[in-house]
């Protein structure tokens, strides 16, 4: 598939956001800012990016407890993802939701969700919905390795093939769940033969590459929109930092998060690839991450001074209306 | 007006949904039967019947049959009225719910809050429940008392045919996730229903029998339990106020309370088990709220602390019948 | 594997004891002798049996819905199963259980179980209880066509290779999960490779023919019993009847079932087999036939006997000792 | 006496019993820790280090991490408990519990009344519960109260490092399943523990304070606050008894039932929303067994009825908290 430089511009602009969205925040969590559990996608954002940018809002998505990089690829506002992990009234979700929780139904995005394979039959409905309604809508669920061995998942994809419902799994391997090892945790040979005898094709990329994720997810998702039922995205990928922010990590050999920061790093992997190619120029891309920083100070500096809740409110947004 | 069965009344309602409104649909194992095998499509309409015709009648993008996968057919549902549909889901039996408990109570539930109101979740999912008909521990339990202590939830307990329809179109046309727990006992039960649709409010009891001696609230089949067992008690000179709330959340409080106002003497009546159930939510509820118009002890008259047992006379030693119902009348006002 | 002569007539003793079990009690509920609801395995007796006659009292197994076979041959009394069914305080699980809980633990056969995929995790359980002791015991969970889509059994599937249990999954697809198709249901190309995908062997067998079974069985459970993780069984049967007993069978094509029992009935094809090679002779089995029915006919006589309960001890057994 | 954490105290019972009797295992989500990583073994114990050590000290065929399927950790820990084990099962948070429904009220609750009382099922499972942390809707309920209508189970909630203890190691040797819920905010909370194995009985509340004018019941944290509240209190001259139950079920009626016959007054105080909950339970049950001794309407101090929020300040305001029930104990004083 050959992207337009407009096209390339957008995705290193969404990865690079996403990048600085999660390097950002662990200081702010450092510095007490930001309350509750925050797991961070840094390292896999060419994932997100490759898979979200074949999709348009009628489309939809739901992701993990690590949500923040699916919800930026998918469109929703920075500034108010932010004021949500700050716990802002003014967040995207009025500061209710937090880092687990963000979501923007009007951009299709159904949430960030903190239960290990609550998302794949959540999205499966989504799909079923776009197919009876036939606007060729798609619907794309996250999940982790770890994710793949919940039973949620396994019943959401065989259900997807019977209902023949325009689904997309995307499955991506970061090596762990918490502090197990996915070599331990699935006893199956690979990941992908596993998930593909279920009835659909799964399609393997390298996911810090995000050429070749936007390509087999583009092949992915055109076989679901064009009414052939699921299909799956499977990457192998890397975590680069700890499974929660605050993670001493004991489970991983010294040095190999920085490893993989100096050679994994899908940003890094890109701009070579594009200026290797004579795709797009530094200065191009220079001014993209002088941009985002911007962006991400920008709303850094608003949610600290975004309004906090004062508990009056705490029983409001349960029901469209109780009775 | 036209005398149908509990099972007719659903029907009717689905039938008149679907009509109405296109974003309607209907998921669930065996709602139509027959896919994938050698004899008749839409034979089965779920094991109780409820559904029959639908896949006949409105096709099958809208009735959808799946695999047995409970937590897939629940999440696939909330996750499509998330996505702008109206689908019904079916779970066979509520003694099921285990297997989907967590897309019921962790996501649809908490969709609307956690996403800061910004979503809405209508969903319905409807359910076999209760004992009765001696299948034993792990197809008769009411589940109902544990999803009213969830919030996001609304759960809906109908103990007749009339109310069920109404309850249920209501439940279909409601912007919230809706629980519905249909009584084993009660598919066959009859009364008038009008062919025509109508909605029932949610958080409206009703209150089938009256009285000035106290006040007996009880749920689903056990409204009909407790109905016979007052009327007996009339030839004693007892009367009393039967209150049949209809949804346990949204919960009547009002309707309780008036009436404990003027009867002093309350008795609720659950065929789940003791604890943490509905009879304690009520009557906790009147003890703080209408102490002081009581007389005399709440009776609470409930299924002991016990699975359902299969054989006939331990299930009919479990179930509360009228005869424990007037005891605790009578105890009440002893 | 070659049966002595003593082990074919034991197993077919077994077949035509399950059988005629089944053919009786579907008497007796239309008698209004058996109450609730009852699913009859009539046509599967050749898989409970090909199974659990590798097994000893010291394995496990665990069953559904549909468990007398299992029961039966996993060495239940066949009088106080029946006892059970009946509702007699003296059943094998005094009345509290009726047929969907038939359970002997002292047989190591751990329930017949109303939740379909509620079997396969507690089986992996057994299994690392044999493995954690060491006794080379191994642990089969049977189940259906249909269950084989429930979330749980795929749980228990990984786990089982991750944790190197001794487990056993036999698969008993028999064409239908209630009124639903196998071919629709089940979203893959075929059941075995699906499991198979999961890291264990899956030998597949023809569940009309005892030997089959009897074959492949013996290949999973010695994978098993030998330390090499779990195995799995794929049967392709047929059942005779509707799903429960009163099931109008409207998804089925008429005539299909008396097709079936004429074409693949196990206990006809192990008469054929056996007698055509000069294996057993016609009187011996037709002296098992006969002692076969006396003992039916005298656990209906005794069931018919037994003593109800009269409610009083509804409250006992919950716990061991509540305190 | 050493003074030690809960997470130590916990950690200690499990080493009592590991050593103590060999059908003892562990299994769970990162239990250990490490499995298939580049790293440390056993590095994790469990999200909050309850379990560390376990692994280094009894090996890996007593301490078995597992993939995240938690309905095949709970269904494996009640079968090898059928078959003659001790299995000692985590749940990290006991919010995942809906994932592993099925398994804990429709198989580990039931056997043994199904199977005609001829099994036993010694299993323990662990969870962390309750709100505080800012983990927001899907990590921070409470759960035990929907698990105390469930017979077949015994449901503990430690508010100390103490109780913590003595009830884990009475927990493991109990004969029947136990769900062991320990508050998130109390790893950390200390008190003096014996070093030696000792067991805390079920059924048997603590009554941490002593008092006269009204009783207060409360669970796991919440006897904290309702301590600190009672110790306020005080110097206005109001006295309370205090009581902790420690399980849920069995429950210590008689303890209850004593106290408020001798004060009339009765405030119980969970932090679980309203509905179907142990307040109600326990306000049900003195509204039927001590009525006559009642002197005012009883109060229930609750969460209210809506999912756990994210941000702290509608967390704060979410959980009782000791105004709220110095409030309500003086509401039941006026
Ligand atoms: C049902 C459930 N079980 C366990 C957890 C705790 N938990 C949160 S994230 C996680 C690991 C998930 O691993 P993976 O799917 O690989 O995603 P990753 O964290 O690598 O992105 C676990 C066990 C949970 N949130 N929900
Ligand atoms: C969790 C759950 N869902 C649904 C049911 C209802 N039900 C009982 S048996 C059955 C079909 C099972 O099919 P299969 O596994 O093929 O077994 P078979 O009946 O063919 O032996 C269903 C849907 C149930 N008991 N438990
Ligand atoms: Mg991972
Ligand atoms: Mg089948």
């Amino acid at each position: 598939m050959q992207l337009s430089e407009q096209a390339l511009l957008r995705a290193y602009r969404q990865m690079k956001l996403i990048r600085e969205f999660e390097e950002r925040i662990q200081r702010e969590i450092m510095l007490g800012q930001i309350p509750g559990f925050t797991h961070v996608y840094s390292g896999q954002e060419a994932n997100a990016v490759g898979v979200c940018e074949h999709l348009s809002d009628k489309d939809y998505i739901i992701s993990t407890h690590r949500g923040h990089g699916h919800c930026i690829a998918k469109g929703c506002d920075v500034k108010d993802m932010m004021k949500e992990l700050f716990g802002s009234s003014e967040g995207l979700c009025k500061g209710r939701g937090g880092s687990m929780h963000v979501a923007d139904i009007s951009k299709g995005m159904l949430g960030a969700n903190g239960i290990v394979g609550g998302g794949p039959p959540i999205s499966v409905g989504a799909a079923l919905a776009c197919k009876l309604r036939g606007d060729g809508g798609v619907s794309v669920s996250f999940s982790g390795d770890g994710s793949t061995n919940q039973g949620t998942t396994f019943e959401a994809m065989n259900m997807a093939v019977v209902l023949e419902a325009p689904q997309v799994f995307v499955f991506e391997d970061n090596g762990y769940a918490e502090n197990t090892g996915a070599s331990f945790s699935t006893g199956c040979e690979d990941i992908a033969s596993r998930q593909a005898s279920f009835g659909f094709p799964v399609f393997s990329a390298d996911g810090t590459d995000f050429f070749d994720v936007y390509d087999k997810a583009g092949q992915a998702i055109e076989h679901a929109r064009a009414g052939n039922g699921p299909a799956g995205v499977y990457t192998k990928v890397d975590r680069f930092y700890g499974h929660f922010v605050g993670d001493p990590m004991g489970y991983r050999a010294k040095g190999e998060t920085e490893y993989l920061k100096e050679h994994k790093d899908c940003l890094k992997n890109f701009r070579a690839r594009t200026l290797g190619a004579e795709l797009l120029k530094a200065e191009q891309l220079d001014a993209i991450d002088e941009d985002v920083m911007t962006e991400i100070e920008a709303s850094v500096a608003a949610s600290r001074e975004a309004p906090r809740h004062d508990g009056s409110l705490v029983e409001e947004d349960v029901y469209v209306s109780y009775a | 007006m036209p005398v149908k069965t509990m099972r007719d009344a659903l029907n009717e309602a689905l039938f008149h949904e679907f009509e109405r409104d296109p974003t309607v649909f209907a998921i669930g194992e065996d709602i139509a039967g027959g896919r994938g095998g050698t004899g008749e499509l839409d034979c089965t309409g779920g094991v109780f019947g409820v559904t029959r015709g639908l896949l006949t009648k409105f096709g099958e993008d809208r009735v959808l049959d799946t695999p047995i996968s409970e937590s897939a057919i629940v999440g696939a549902a909330s996750g499509a009225a998330l996505a702008g549909m109206r689908p019904v889901a079916e779970i066979m039996f509520s003694s099921f719910i285990g297997v989907c408990m967590d897309q019921i109570i962790n996501q649809m539930a908490k969709f609307r809050y956690m996403f800061g109101g910004k979503s809405k979740c209508p969903v319905v999912v409807r359910f076999v429940c209760g004992a009765g008909m001696s299948a034993a521990a792990q197809h008769s339990h009411t589940n109902y008392q544990m999803m009213t202590s969830v919030p996001g939830l609304k759960v809906v307990v109908p103990s007749n045919a009339y109310d069920a329809k109404g309850l249920l179109i209501r439940a279909i046309r409601d912007d919230d996730p809706v629980l519905f727990f249909e009584h084993v006992m009660l598919f066959q039960s009859e009364c008038e229903v009008p062919d025509e649709a109508y909605e029932i409010p949610f958080g409206e009891a009703a209150m089938p029998r009256e009285g000035d001696d106290a006040t007996v609230v009880a749920f689903g089949n056990m409204v009909n339990v407790c109905a016979a067992a007052i009327d007996a008690l009339e030839n004693k000179g007892i009367t009393c106020d039967l209150i049949d709330p209809r949804t346990t959340s949204p919960l009547d409080e009002e309707t309780i309370l008036e009436s404990v106002e003027a009867t002093g003497r309350l008795v609720v009546v659950d065929e789940s088990p003791p604890r943490c159930g509905l009879t304690a939510d009520i009557a906790a509820m009147v003890a703080q709220k209408a102490f002081t118009a009581l007389k005399a002890p709440i009776q609470q008259v409930t299924a002991p602390h016990t699975p359902v047992p299969f054989a006939p006379e331990l299930e009919r030693a479990y179930l509360p019948d009228a005869g424990k119902v007037q005891a605790a009348i009578e105890a009440t006002l002893a």
